[in-house]
């Protein structure tokens, strides 16, 4: 039995439900153990830290205070998304490494009667605990339907690997976790260069073309060499690529269709588990051809969402119209 | 307290220009000098501007003989620069040398201190601990040590050739080990070499062959230093042959075994691995010797016991197959350590893509693609060992000069950058990029070859390569390796598309580098080089007297460089061997076989075996000549009975005594 | 009192690594504290417990000694018998009242001016922390036993 | 020369145990030799002399006196001033003269610190905390007790000592020995050792007249001998792990403790020349440590768990140190 904290995060319940779907479908078989952080907070994704440090951590360090009390004979706390997971790690290791940040923290911690001594805690990854604690063997013993044919690009996304305070990953630039893991599903997995590239994070909120750009060369590269789809460890990285390339493609005048999964839910798939139970389906580029390759039937439950019917009023003006001039594709 | 000992005592304070007199009050301390010590016997104090002067050295000379000097203090510089000079001094005023003693008033006081009063004052208190001391000098003898006439060559790359060829000219003998079948190192891999672009084979292979052939030298290829000891004049050395399973005295050369042999492996070694080899070989053609070896962990009879083919169809029966390891005895007086370098192991930068990336090459691989012996025959090919590249990037500092990796600069990559460069133009006219930070061609005739590569077209671009990647994001970039570098002389990012990648990387110590050290008694630097007893004036001798270093052992550089240490470091050991004896420094210890009690407790303090117990008496005995004078054991008797020449209890405890000045003041009752 | 405390501290240096350190602080003109004299031996194992008792006894505020980095002794191993004797003597010390962080072993190779200048500076500032130990000079005067005792209590009339 | 023409004897005691004068006794019937070849003047132990008597004694007239005991308080320091002067020959006679032996172990505590002790601990029935006054009004008159010095001193650091006696106390073949020399020198049979010199003992160390078997010595662990059953009869106690003071103490004494069983202790003090006692066991222990680790040192060290008291039992006064920093600091 291994017994983890999970620290899940907003978008697990939210955008990334599949995500949590998946996972909580891949447990029993890996006789995993999670409870939940009772009375968890938001981990203030990428935004808040850049705005205002000393809320933001301790906003953060809450979880892993209330964590710390909850230790239930393990130490480790298990996050699935990147974003929580670094934020956390960050906390960690910040509130070590500077002990003035660590004691401001603490003073707004007490407030909620809380306290957290740094260290007393391990922060890690889903992939990490999958790959290093319970480990390929495994993992390999539990696949029914080997992923045989099915073209996955593994895209790891740029916030697991950097910065690694603890030493974790196999590499920096082109860390093997995620390939190692999709080959043990029995996938044929693509050497894939961008695997650490950015996905744009929340630069679709705040700068659209930029977010386009990375977005266009993840997709383009991983189209390049033959991806059916591309497998990921974060919601963010997800949603960006999923939600968004649609109107990438509008913006380049290019027309891909790579759908993005969750690891875990190829993971399910390979345990036998039926795609309704792994939330497959949901995203919005629509994984059912790119499934065909293994013989999986994907439900069409949710209708494409239909291109916005022109009504009789006035026409609406485009969203990013004053960048007109510049919306071909960069040479 | 112990009586004053009528001991005449000089102390002579050096100015060394303004290194010392311009933070100390030089006169103050001579006077204060004169005044306060002159109860404990110091009969003159001087000061004068540069005491190692030939002038200093006479005043010296003068007092003692007109003065009747017994003792000197002489507070300048470190020991280690003059101590020999102002003990020559005394000896030519008939004075036995070991009665003097300088007191470091530069290097430990006026260059580590600002605050002039308070650096008088210490220097007072330095000068007082040093005279307190050499009274209780006593004279000594060096010891004299006959000198081995062998020399210990360990390496034989292009530095461990030059040494051991200068020894054997000169009529000495010389044992060259060598760790891989062939001498010849790392310079027997290149295909040109720079400036002048001569084959490195065609200038290499005959001083192998003058080596392999010299009476006056004995070659032990495949084989392993295992231990050493001794010192000085009297090395004795064990030597691991490794089993070649070749009868050496059977075997012509003639390499149908070679041929015969059907088991193909990777050589990783010479061919950097991107050759193949046999499991019986010799490295290269011009191998020196020319027997080959078994490489037992790939031979199918080592593994399975079958095949043989290579006992078969040997002519003079030569194969062995159960020839095993000799351990090889030699006595020698000096030993040179040339055991060259690693390459930087390029995968550890993995933005580069070395490992990953199909067609990114190290500088070895590329020398050994260039080479007409090379396995693809001198055709500068792709990976897939067809193709020819139409553009070429050659990426200098590759583990070099960046904190993450190795902080140095390895001296040879920017020039092998532009042999390169050189090489693709000469063979294939490819368009040819080199990514450099600063262009180092500091030697001669060396920046003319890179104006001369600069005038063949080459396109060189000054910024610090930030990645190699297949991820081409247009028609221009697809199915290439873009190499993104911040071009600084342009001052925008550029993403350069080439065919292939050549990676010049840096030289490293040998990963056992420490372990070798370990075993000769020499220690390595931070970075993990040889440490040279003096990185500017004595860079081919280290701290153990009799273990000298030549080559890429002791620092990154050129052939050239290698050469000119290897034969430093010849004359050395030659000027060592007509001496016919050593003088060791007459620092030992002794046991008072009287007090010895024979409790044993200093029996197993010395790694130098130099401390043994004599059954029949129940005391312990030092042997003098393996004694080296480290004084652990005189600090450890617990009877006080073992004592140490040159740091005797009495010198130290009266340089303790002086040093807080308790033999100033009139000790209180 | 103890700011403008000048410590005075005697320094035992090995010849082969922390002399030459001291040496190449030296020629590199990196500055340090002046409270320091050096005495040099052969080996960090050449030192005698005695020596240090003897300067902490004639005077001495602290003593610091420096040796190679265990591993690369010129001498292979003795090293480790100077850090033996370190351990046991700052025990016995510690029986005498004396605080252990007086002596101080610190490893410094030949190649590290720079950590024997920072090494002594630091250990200075941290004696003049300690304070003075002035060695068999009474710090109080005890005028008389009696009045010492009566302190303790009063004799019923 | 007294009137019956023998050479004057004294023997006195400072702060001792009265043991040395016991071993002098000790010699049996060798005390008549003593008798017959000298007039004994002063011996308070033995007979009733006044200290009036020995001042009215000339300068140098005592022949021979054998001062044990430290000097502890002001008395002590009378006397041996007082026979220092009276004597030509003064002998500093067993361990307490010598170096301080067990009284000199309270130099490690204030003496302040020490009349506590004496007076009003849990052991002593002293309700109304009545301390000894230096001198007290009785109807009377006046009545005075000797002052306690700081810190105990051994004789050589008050007076000029001839020769030194070590032993605690000195065995009483050793004392024999003296007597019969000192005789011989009278009738001009034999000549005196060089001033200073140290009589009546050995110039090697315990271990040359010890009749166990040594080798070379590894030391894992530190016991007390009542920890080892059974101790090995034959080979050293040290190679068995027992702190023997042995190698490090002055012969003369035939290993009377390790023959029996027991370690040495160090009651002979220091070999010839030596500066420090303490030092030279520190550093014979630390040479038998087989270990190069600082925790793996230090766990070995904790075998000794007073190194104060094993390093400087009889000699603490005499050593360089000569007593604790707190004893300093009153004084």
């Amino acid at each position: 039995m291994n017994k983890y904290i999970l620290y899940p995060g907003c978008s697990m319940e939210s955008s990334a439900r599949a995500y949590m779907e998946s996972m909580n479908a891949i447990l029993e078989p890996l006789d995993i153990h999670f409870e939940e952080i009772d009375d968890w907070n938001c981990c203030g994704a990428t935004e808040y830290l850049g705005i205002n440090l000393i809320p933001a951590y301790s906003l953060i360090a809450r979880n892993l205070a209330l964590a710390a009390k909850q230790k239930n004979g393990t130490r480790t706390v298990v996050a699935p998304c990147s974003a929580c997971y670094l934020n956390l790690a960050k906390a960690d290791h910040y509130m070590q490494e500077r002990p003035s940040l660590g004691a401001k923290v603490n003073e707004a911690l007490a407030a909620g009667g809380l306290q957290y001594t740094p260290g007393t805690l391990d922060v890690r990854h889903l992939i990490d605990i999958l790959v290093n604690d319970i480990g390929l063997d495994a993992i390999r013993n539990a696949v029914v339907r080997p992923l045989k044919g099915l073209k996955v690009v593994p895209y790891m996304g740029c916030m697991l690997p950097r910065p690694d305070y603890k030493n974790r990953w196999s590499d920096h630039e082109h860390p093997t976790e995620l390939d190692d893991l999709l080959r043990a599903l029995g996938a044929d997995v693509i050497d894939y260069p961008l695997t650490t590239e950015c996905c744009g994070g929340h630069m679709t909120q705040i700068g659209p073309e930029t977010a386009f750009e990375l977005i266009m060369r993840l997709v383009a590269d991983a189209d390049d060499r033959g991806a059916h789809l591309m497998a990921t460890v974060c919601p963010m990285c997800q949603m960006n690529i999923d939600a968004y390339q649609n109107e990438m493609n509008h913006f380049f005048g290019t027309d891909y269709h790579m759908p993005i999964l969750f690891f875990t839910q190829l993971m399910g798939l390979a345990f036998g588990r039926e795609p309704d139970e792994l939330g497959i389906g949901t995203e919005l580029v629509s994984s059912r051809n790119a499934l065909a390759n293994i013989g999986v039937e994907v439900p069409v439950t949710q209708e494409p969402s239909a291109p916005r019917k022109k009504d009789e009023g006035l026409p609406m003006p485009r969203r990013w119209t004053k960048q007109e001039g510049k919306k071909e594709a960069v040479k | 307290m112990s009586e004053i000992k009528q001991e005449r005592v000089g102390v002579y304070v050096c100015h060394c220009g303004s290194n010392i007199a311009g933070v100390v009050d030089v006169v103050d301390v001579a006077n204060w000098a004169a005044e306060k010590l002159k109860h404990q016997g110091v009969v003159i104090a001087r000061e004068y501007k540069f005491m190692c002067s030939s002038l200093g050295q006479e005043l010296i000379e003068k007092d003692i003989k007109e003065l009747g000097l017994t003792r000197v203090v002489v507070a300048a510089c470190s020991p280690h620069l003059h101590e020999k000079t102002f003990r020559t001094a005394a000896k030519n005023a008939g004075l036995n040398p070991y009665l003097v003693e300088l007191a470091s008033i530069r290097e430990q006081v006026s260059w580590v201190h600002t605050d002039k009063a308070v650096a008088t004052e210490k220097s007072k208190a330095v000068v007082s601990g040093a005279v307190s001391r050499v009274i209780e000098n006593v004279p000594l003898e060096e010891l004299k040590v006959p000198i081995n006439p062998n020399t210990l060559v360990v390496g034989g790359g292009i530095a461990g050739i030059q040494a051991a060829l200068e020894i054997a000219n000169a009529g000495f003998h010389v044992y060259l080990v060598e760790r891989e079948p062939s001498i010849g190192g790392h310079m027997a891999q290149f295909d040109k070499t720079f400036p002048t672009l001569d084959c490195s084979a065609c200038i290499l292979t005959p001083r192998m062959v003058e080596a392999g052939t010299h009476p006056n030298i004995t070659l032990l290829t495949w084989s392993e230093v295992e231990k050493v000891t001794g010192f000085v004049g009297n090395f004795n050395v064990t030597i691991r042959k490794k089993a070649r399973c070749v009868k050496e005295e059977l075997c012509t050369g003639c390499g149908i075994c070679e041929e015969k042999c059907p088991k193909k492996v990777i050589d990783d070694v010479f061919e950097a691995g991107l050759g193949y080899r046999k499991a019986v070989y010799t490295p290269f053609a011009q191998a020196v010797p020319k027997y080959p070896v078994i490489d037992k962990a790939n031979c199918t009879y080592f593994l399975k016991g079958t095949c043989k083919a290579c006992e078969k169809f040997c002519p003079t029966g030569a194969i062995d197959f159960n020839q095993q390891d000799e351990l090889v005895n030699v006595e020698v007086g000096n030993i040179i350590l040339a055991t060259g370098y690693d390459l930087f192991d390029a995968r550890r930068v993995s933005n580069y893509g070395y490992g990953r990336l199909p067609n990114v090459f190290t500088s070895l691989e590329f020398e050994r693609l260039s080479n007409a012996a090379g396995p693809t025959n001198g055709n500068i090919v792709l990976r897939d060992g067809k193709t020819t590249p139409k553009s070429v990037g050659i990426i200098h500092c590759v583990g070099s000069r960046d904190k993450n990796f190795n902080n140095y600069c390895s001296v040879i990559c920017c020039m092998q950058g532009l042999k390169f460069a050189h090489l693709v133009h000469e063979r294939t006219g490819a368009t040819v990029y080199n990514f450099y930070i600063d262009m180092r061609t500091a030697y001669k005739a060396y920046d003319e070859f890179y104006q001369r590569v600069l005038e063949e077209g080459t396109l060189f671009v000054r910024g610090k390569v930030a990645e190699v990647t297949d991820a081409g994001r247009n028609e221009r970039e697809k199915g290439k390796l873009i190499i993104q570098v911040e071009d600084t002389l342009a001052g925008k990012q550029r993403r350069i598309p080439v065919d292939m990648v050549i990676l010049s990387s840096g030289l490293q110590p040998r990963a056992d580098a420490k372990e070798v050290g370990k075993l000769f008694g020499i220690s390595c630097s931070t970075d993990g080089w040889f440490t040279e007893k003096h990185p500017k004036l004595d860079p081919v001798a280290t701290m153990t007297e009799g273990i000298y270093i030549a080559g890429c052992a002791q620092g990154p550089k050129d052939i050239p460089s290698s050469v000119a240490q290897g034969a430093a470091a010849s004359a050395r050991v030659l000027d060592k061997i007509l001496q016919k004896e050593v003088a060791l420094e007459p620092v030992r210890a002794s046991v008072d076989q009287e007090m010895c009690s024979g409790c044993r407790i200093c029996n197993g303090l010395c790694p130098f075996n130099a401390i043994s117990f004599l059954e029949d008496r129940m005391v312990t005995e030092i042997n003098p000549a393996l004694c080296q004078g480290c004084g652990t054991c005189v600090a450890a008797c617990p009877a006080g009975a073992i004592s140490g020449t040159g740091f005797s209890n009495e010198q130290i405890l009266a340089q303790i005594d002086g040093l807080l000045l308790r033999n100033i003041e009139p000790v209180e009752a | 009192m103890t700011e403008n405390f000048e410590p005075t501290i005697i320094g035992f240096t090995c010849n082969w690594c922390s002399y030459r350190a001291a040496d190449l602080a030296g020629t590199a003109r990196m500055k340090y504290a002046p409270n320091v004299r050096l005495i040099r031996m052969m080996c960090s194992g050449r030192l005698d417990p005695t020596f240090v008792l003897r300067a902490l006894s004639g005077g001495a505020d602290g003593v610091m000694i420096t040796g190679c980095h265990p591993g690369e002794c010129h001498y292979i191993e003795q090293n480790y018998k100077a850090l033996r004797r370190y351990l046991l003597l700052k025990r016995v010390l510690k029986g005498m009242g004396i605080e252990p962080e007086r002596v101080k072993l610190v490893w410094a190779s030949a190649a590290e001016g720079a950590k024997f200048a920072s090494e002594t500076t630091l250990f200075v500032e941290e004696i003049r922390k300690l304070g003075p130990l002035n060695w068999g000079k009474p710090t109080e005067r005890l005028d008389d036993l009696q009045e010492e005792i009566s302190k303790t209590e009063e004799v019923p009339a | 020369m007294t009137s019956n023409g023998k050479p004057k004897f004294a023997m006195y005691w400072a702060a001792s145990c009265g043991g040395c004068e016991i071993a002098v006794l000790n010699i049996h019937e060798k005390i008549l030799d003593v008798d017959a070849n000298f007039d004994v003047v002063f011996w308070p132990v033995a007979m009733d002399a006044k200290y009036k008597d020995v001042e009215a004694m000339e300068d140098g007239s005592i022949l021979l006196t054998l001062f044990n005991g430290g000097i502890r308080n002001n008395e002590n320091e009378h006397l041996a001033k007082l026979l220092r002067q009276k004597s030509k020959i003064l002998v500093a006679f067993g361990s307490c003269a010598c170096e301080g032996c067990i009284p000199g172990l309270a130099n490690l505590s204030p003496v302040g610190e020490i009349v506590h002790t004496a007076f009003s601990t849990l052991s002593t029935d002293n309700p109304h905390e009545i301390y000894p006054r230096v001198s007290f009004d009785v109807p009377e008159g006046e009545l005075h007790i000797p002052k306690l010095e700081p810190i105990l001193r051994p004789l050589d650091q008050v007076v000029d000592v001839d020769y030194y006696m070590p032993g605690c106390p000195p065995e009483s073949h050793q004392i024999a020995a003296v007597v019969d020399l000192v005789i011989k020198v009278l009738r001009d049979e034999a000549q005196l050792p060089p001033k200073g010199a140290v009589i009546g003992a050995g110039n090697s160390t315990v271990c040359d007249e010890c009749k166990r078997t040594r080798n070379v010595k590894f030391i894992r662990e530190f016991k007390r001998i009542q920890d080892i059953a059974p101790v090995d009869p034959t080979l050293c106690l040290l190679e068995q792990g027992i702190p023997c003071n042995g190698p490090a103490t002055r012969s003369g004494c035939n290993a009377r403790c390790p023959s029996a069983g027991a370690q040495c202790i160090g009651c002979y003090g220091p070999a010839e020349g030596v500066v420090d006692y303490g030092a030279r066991l520190i550093t014979a222990f630390s040479s038998v440590v087989d270990a190069r680790e600082p925790e793996e040192i230090e766990r070995i060290l904790d075998g000794i768990p007073d190194p104060v008291g094993q390093v400087y039992r009889f000699n603490l006064a005499g050593s360089l140190m000569k007593a604790a920093k707190p004893a300093w600091q009153k004084a």
